[in-house]
């Protein structure tokens, strides 16, 4: 009877222990997006400063997928994205990726505006239409010697 | 001579304190040695893991608990001058999943669990217990400190989730239920900005937190005979408060290291 | 010298401090095999030190013990856990484990040191319990035993190897004349049966005489001299003669 | 036999009070919130970015109920926002659902601003005029480059 | 059985003691607010967003009182706000109440601009004249579309 | 009349709970009834601020430093991708005076000092010490329990006071020397940001851990021939293993109670 | 030779415990300056909006002083605001008080801008010439507005 | 006498492990980075206010190198910085090197723009090209009064 | 006899390594700092308001010093920084102080802009052109104000 | 029944419980003043416990415990240790307090409860100390003491208030036969030196019969009669004749 009562109080206490653990691995840690439901697709931006790899990829503000790499070109001089979009999603071949900024301070991610083509973009295909990360210090900077 | 007996006294003091670590490192190489020697028993380990782990869950979810509703109050506080109590979720699963989860945990095993491990061990010393094993031939180490070592590892990480998941929800009833913080804001705030590295700091800390425990506390209370007061019951209390003392100290310079190496 | 042959175990020259208080002083002693070695003194001579120094639980200073013929400090582990399989030990304080049964308490040298099925092993357990008569007090616990049970537990687990060397730290103090006298005969009849060495630390002098072929005084720090019992309390060393005599009163000396 | 009643009374009176606790805390506290007391609204939105679920919806800045769930139309590409919303409050249908921003840095919530019609939305009934989030970055920089 | 029912009744008390303790202080934290030193006056605001119980109520920048409640009117939209003003303040009828952030990023506050009258409101009365919440985002893209 | 045994032993649990309680809370009016009854003697209490007080100081300062190393490299990190690392001294401060400094030193008096205390008082039970004072007609309140009481709520305040010391220090080394924050910013912002309200709840909470500490450690000692288990050098380490756990716990909870009073 | 030494030991732990705790209440707390070299003076502000009490009263940056308490005139509406400001610092009858902000999220102060006046003022005599806090919100919204 | 010896060495062993790990834990903090995939290359610039070393070094937003060293000129009053940049990246010698700020209150990190040039640098040689840190205070105050 | 020497040369040799260590860090460590490594200099300044001592002093953005004493000249009304600067920096007398802030919310230090001329100041004497800290409010509400 | 006027402590039909174990029973028993009273018993059969009672530090479930007539549960406090005031103790197992020396446990008494100058003190202490033979042994603390020193301890410690009434718990266990016979002389004596009233618990049972004016054992959770020790010893009542003749076997028997 007692060892039995030590089994089964070990034995919830380890399931109990690894459920918590998975929900905080799985909520926090993002371990279960990281499956066979999602395929990917590249993007080729002229700068993607402060986008880093497990950043959102988002259509209409609704997050569709992640970043997964960030490699640099060496020969081009350009930062080449691979993203991991849900299966679900169809992107189409004329679509716009863009590296934006969520609220002013905020963390970049991937946005894809939707194209007008019929096109479906295949697995590891590249999206072709980009826009690079704003420069908003440069912007800034710009708008004040320019009024001069 | 009279003249040398400060600096003797002085080398004395180091000469023990560096057999007492040299006697600790020691004692955590055997450890180690009789962790992968076998024979491998299944039993002393379920029972380790119901005392250390079983056993602490519900002061483990308590603290934690309490641990993240104070969080979720100071941080709400904080952040409102600033206008952004959205960045609260983030700001309490940070500090729980990094800090507060393993190095509390750690602190309240040790209190619950190690000072019983170091008085266990302690009175086996005293009442001849130890000797009596070697005496029929079975290994202390194998028999008594490998399982301990087996079952903080084991209990350790989950204690953390334990401590950890109560953290995330006693901070979501002050933050939402009582402050009115937006909830989406709270959870989504805390997932997006926990990242993998983050949470495997957190079992990183409390695999070492868990080594710290069974070595310190397990190794005063084996050595207890090298103390100098460490006879009857008096001297297993003495030691045993000193083992909780230098473990939780430990845990706080590891703490440290661990940050500033992986951070 | 055909005594030689029969050494088991041999302590020759042993010295031994704890900090600054020498406890043994150049102690010899050799144990006979098939003999009953019984070690008096007075308390705090170190009787418990030099039977830990048998048992290999404390390394001499200077010094060799010797079991078999070999020096226990240049065994390895192994090796020494090896020959302690063949001994069985009762220490001072029983030294039960507080978190087993009794049952499990006497049962553990079998579980760990062997391969015997559980019935096997209930087999011999019980049969050792009902030997030192606590038959039906399996289940308990260690704190819940009288001092005295918890020594017979201690004998019976050092019995339930079926030792040949059985070194024994006071078996009968805390125990009440009857149990003392049945613990006496229990030894005997065992050592007649099985025919193995023992070495006994006792307090109990006059009585515990009966049962010794050898006797042994530790005073001054050392062994004052081994022989037969009968040599023993006529023996003309000083020591000895002064510890036969404090110890048993004119009662004994006017008997002689 | 008389200490034998106590106990067993205490026992009782524990549990008894502990159900009816429960019953309370059921019936009347937030657990409810999921329950009965709200119903369900729908909006479309081309951009919702930032929106999280469990995001406010208020009205005239009052917290009416919360967004449940997000969904990209895979057709359309546009963010589909399930809302519940409290039984007490009427939306009509001539009300504009919009994505707003609480201060500069703070959360995204859904802000419905009254309209002028009487026919009052029914459950599960979706809000035909929806104002998208507002993209700061791209306001900012549209007006610097149309400055130029 | 005389001493087992000191301990028991003591125990009692205490457990009672601890949690109503614990109760006041998790509800009300500012216990020393609420008191009989103070009087309740409403206001009507078409948007209160990011306004909270328990807010400030201001007159020249000096706290004056607090947010007590705040409901939302469910036929005409509108917020209503019952603040808690203290004894010695007196409103005059046409005071100006409005919705203020704390520095750009921080609360929401009431502000109490004093009037002209010589009227001074009574208990329960309304604030007739309110300015709601600026909403600054709306401003902004204001500001950029009409330069357009 | 089966079908009540279940309601039967919850009750008895929860009577025993309760006559727990109520010991402890009679405990607790003793105690303050002889902090005020004369005789008032000096040694005791200086005893008990060595032992409580001087003897944890170096503990103290060791957990101090360390946690606010932690704090700085934590915060720095966090802050830095705000680019407000001048915040950094103001965060360090805060937590510390506020939160870290009065609960980390009162779980660590608690590993220390309390767990002593309890183990001292619950052998001086077990060994009718007590009753041997009760005999000598000498108060074992005003004799012993009294002076722990005073010593450390002297104490507590003032070993705060060195780990948040300590905790300052720890984090300027780290955030000033190692990470290069700006030293004007790091001090000037904490001594602007910290108010005496601040340290006035730092001060309160330290004077409530003291009361807790004393009182749930020197009670379950006190009580311990109530305890099932409390007999011998193991029961005396079981029980003195509860008081700590009990006492931490205690000390979260008031924490979050003390914090949401005064925020 | 034992009892000295706990006397030293608890002697030197009393005065180190002391000290260290000086040293917070003195640099953080703030204790040390409400002494004797200080005096009083007053100003009156239309509006102090997030001036608190213990707020830094300077002068070219540097600070002479304290704000020790802010009350409101419950007649005029107006804020009256106590300083402590310290002796070795005279200020000029024709001075101007106004409310700060330190950086744009920070902390309000109260700077004083030396004025011409040969006359300086006397303990508790009244600073006559005062600027308000800005409010910035305000400000934003009148500039977009006007443009229009 | 020799059970002594062994313990002590191993005391020693144990601290001095202990030391150097802790030492190497703290000063070092990123230890993978240190090695010898990188080579040096320098860039001066007039003004790096903010920049630490250990910033990063980025093309086209990817990292791809670390600020190894900054140090002042003190004739030529510039500052002389030493980039660790990974052996696969060449830098052209008509690349600029910019000192940017990530976001606009992030940490500064030093952004290497592609050149036209076929020149690659070599180890230690230094790019000519440089923009300092933009000093938005500067900019603000200058666009301020030239509006005047 | 031989124990006695191994413990008096153990207790030796580590009160030597202790003194050595403490001379090394004394010497070379930053308690350096206050000593003789640097050289003061003066500035005075119209505003230096949020300029705290223990501030940096950067030349081309690199620290060369730090802020030691502010003081107000109770005069002029001016503030006097005495600032510490490192021995091998050289500052003409032709060079321009400015306090500056890191960032838009980051603290203020002081920026030393290098003169042309060859004469070097010498220890303790000032700089005579100052350029005082930035009012970025008084600034905005100077832009709004003049626009009207 | 002149004797009634001269009962010191009286306990009437005491009835006491742990848990569910019924230790006393309508236990009676009367202390005569100037008198000693043995209470003898097997181990575990509640002497401790009746002693208790009597001291005050156990309040019966049922029954009343007269002090000079006056029952101990209604005194207050103040009239409780006004009582104890003249009582002594030694307890079973001494008692002693750990973190002070030997002098200071004797002294604790005079310190706390009267107003002797320290010279006074250290006399009287002193005086005590030399009585139980641990001259030198005052400034050792009371772990450095073997079981019979601290008795001893305990032993002077009990003695030190010159008490009306002494309390002792088997004052003889665990010591030498040498050493427990001068403690019954030095009971014996001061019993004649100033005649006090005494309640001893013993296990050493022939021997304390000869320092005894009356016997009464502790058996089957009650008192089993209390008579002078000749009638005990010939006492017709079974429990008792069982007790005698377990206890002092055929020995003592034939030599009545
Ligand atoms: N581990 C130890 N450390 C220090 N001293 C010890 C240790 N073990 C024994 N001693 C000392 O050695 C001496 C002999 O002890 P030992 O236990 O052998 O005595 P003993 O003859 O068995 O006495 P007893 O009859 O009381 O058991 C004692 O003075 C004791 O203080
Ligand atoms: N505080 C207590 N709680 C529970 N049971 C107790 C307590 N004190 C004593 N007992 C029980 O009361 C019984 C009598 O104990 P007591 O100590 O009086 O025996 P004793 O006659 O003095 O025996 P010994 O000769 O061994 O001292 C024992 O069975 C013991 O278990
Ligand atoms: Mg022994
Ligand atoms: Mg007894």
């Amino acid at each position: 009877m007692q060892k039995f009562n030590v089994e089964a109080a070990v034995g919830i206490f380890l399931i109990a222990g690894f459920l918590s653990f998975a929900y905080i691995a799985i909520k926090m840690g993002d371990i279960g997006f990281i499956g066979g439901d999602n395929y990917p697709i590249q993007a080729v931006f002229t700068n993607v400063s402060g986008l880093k790899p497990g950043a959102q990829v988002e259509m209409a503000g609704v997050a569709v997928g992640k970043v997964d790499e960030i490699k640099i070109n060496p020969d081009t001089y350009q930062a080449v994205v691979k993203m991991m979009v849900k299966k679900g999603i169809k992107i189409q071949d004329d679509s716009i990726a863009s590296v934006k900024t969520a609220g002013i301070i905020g963390d970049k991610y991937i946005k894809i505006s939707p194209g007008a083509s019929d096109v479906i973009l295949e697995q590891n295909s590249v999206i072709r239409d980009t826009e690079s990360a704003l420069d908003l210090e440069e912007l800034v900077s710009k708008y004040i010697f320019e009024k001069k | 001579m009279n003249f040398l007996q400060p600096f003797e006294k002085i080398g004395e003091l180091a000469l023990d304190k560096l057999a007492f670590a040299g006697r600790m490192g020691i004692f955590l190489a055997m450890s180690i040695k009789n962790l992968f020697l076998p024979p491998y028993k299944l039993w002393p380990v379920i029972n380790q893991i119901n005392f250390i782990g079983s056993k602490s869950v519900f002061v483990i979810m308590f603290t934690g608990a309490f641990t993240g509703m104070v969080l979720a109050l100071q941080g709400y506080y904080a952040l409102r001058q600033f206008g952004s109590e959205g960045a609260l979720g983030s700001a309490v699963g940070l500090s729980l999943i990094r800090e507060l989860g393993p190095v509390l945990t750690a602190l309240m095993v040790t209190g619950r669990a190690g000072s019983a491990i170091c008085a266990e061990i302690g009175i086996m010393r005293n009442s001849e217990q130890l000797d009596a094993l070697e005496c029929m031939a079975i290994d202390p180490f194998k028999f008594l400190i490998v399982p301990k070592f087996i079952g903080a590892l084991i209990c350790l990480p989950l204690l953390t989730s334990f401590f950890d998941f109560m953290g995330v929800y006693g901070g979501y009833v002050i933050a939402v239920k009582l402050l009115g913080v937006n909830e989406g804001a709270y959870f989504q705030g805390m997932f997006k900005s926990v990242i993998w590295d983050d949470i495997n700091m957190g079992i990183i800390k409390s695999f070492c937190f868990a080594v710290i425990i069974i070595w310190v506390c397990a190794g005063r209370g084996y050595f207890l005979h090298f103390e100098k007061e460490g006879f009857g019951a008096e001297g297993v209390s003495r030691v045993t408060t000193k083992a909780v003392v230098m473990s939780s100290v430990a845990i706080l310079v590891w703490d440290y290291l661990i940050t500033s190496m992986l951070i | 010298m055909s005594e030689k042959e029969n050494i088991v175990i041999e302590m020759k020259g042993v010295n031994k401090s704890f900090g600054k208080q020498r406890v043994l002083i150049d102690a010899n002693l050799s144990i006979l095999a098939g003999k009953v070695t019984v070690i008096v003194g007075a308390s705090g001579q170190g009787k418990s030190v030099a039977l830990k120094h048998m048992l290999g639980l404390i390394k001499a200073d200077s010094g060799e013990v010797l079991i078999y013929g070999n020096d226990i400090k240049k065994m390895n582990k192994a090796e020494l856990y090896h020959a302690r399989m063949n001994f069985g030990a009762l220490f001072q304080g029983a030294a039960l484990f507080d978190s087993i049964t009794v049952f499990e308490n006497v049962a553990l040298p079998l579980r760990e040191r062997t391969k015997l099925s559980e019935k096997q092993i209930r087999e011999k357990v019980l049969e050792k319990i009902d030997m030192v008569e606590l038959e039906g007090s399996e289940d308990k616990y260690p704190a819940q035993l009288s001092g005295g049970m918890r020594k017979r537990v201690g004998l019976a687990r050092a019995l339930v190897l079926d030792p040949q060397i059985l070194f024994l730290d006071e078996p009968t103090t805390g125990l009440d004349v009857k149990m003392s006298k049945e613990i006496y005969r229990l030894i005997y009849s065992l050592h007649n049966k099985f025919n193995f060495t023992s070495v006994i630390v006792s307090h109990d002098v006059p009585k515990i005489f009966k049962l010794a072929d050898y006797v042994a005084l530790m005073a001054n720090s050392t062994v004052q001299g081994l022989m037969t019992q009968e040599d023993f309390q006529l023996s003309p060393n000083p020591v000895v003669k002064d510890f036969i005599e404090e110890i048993m009163g004119k009662i004994y000396n006017s008997g002689v």
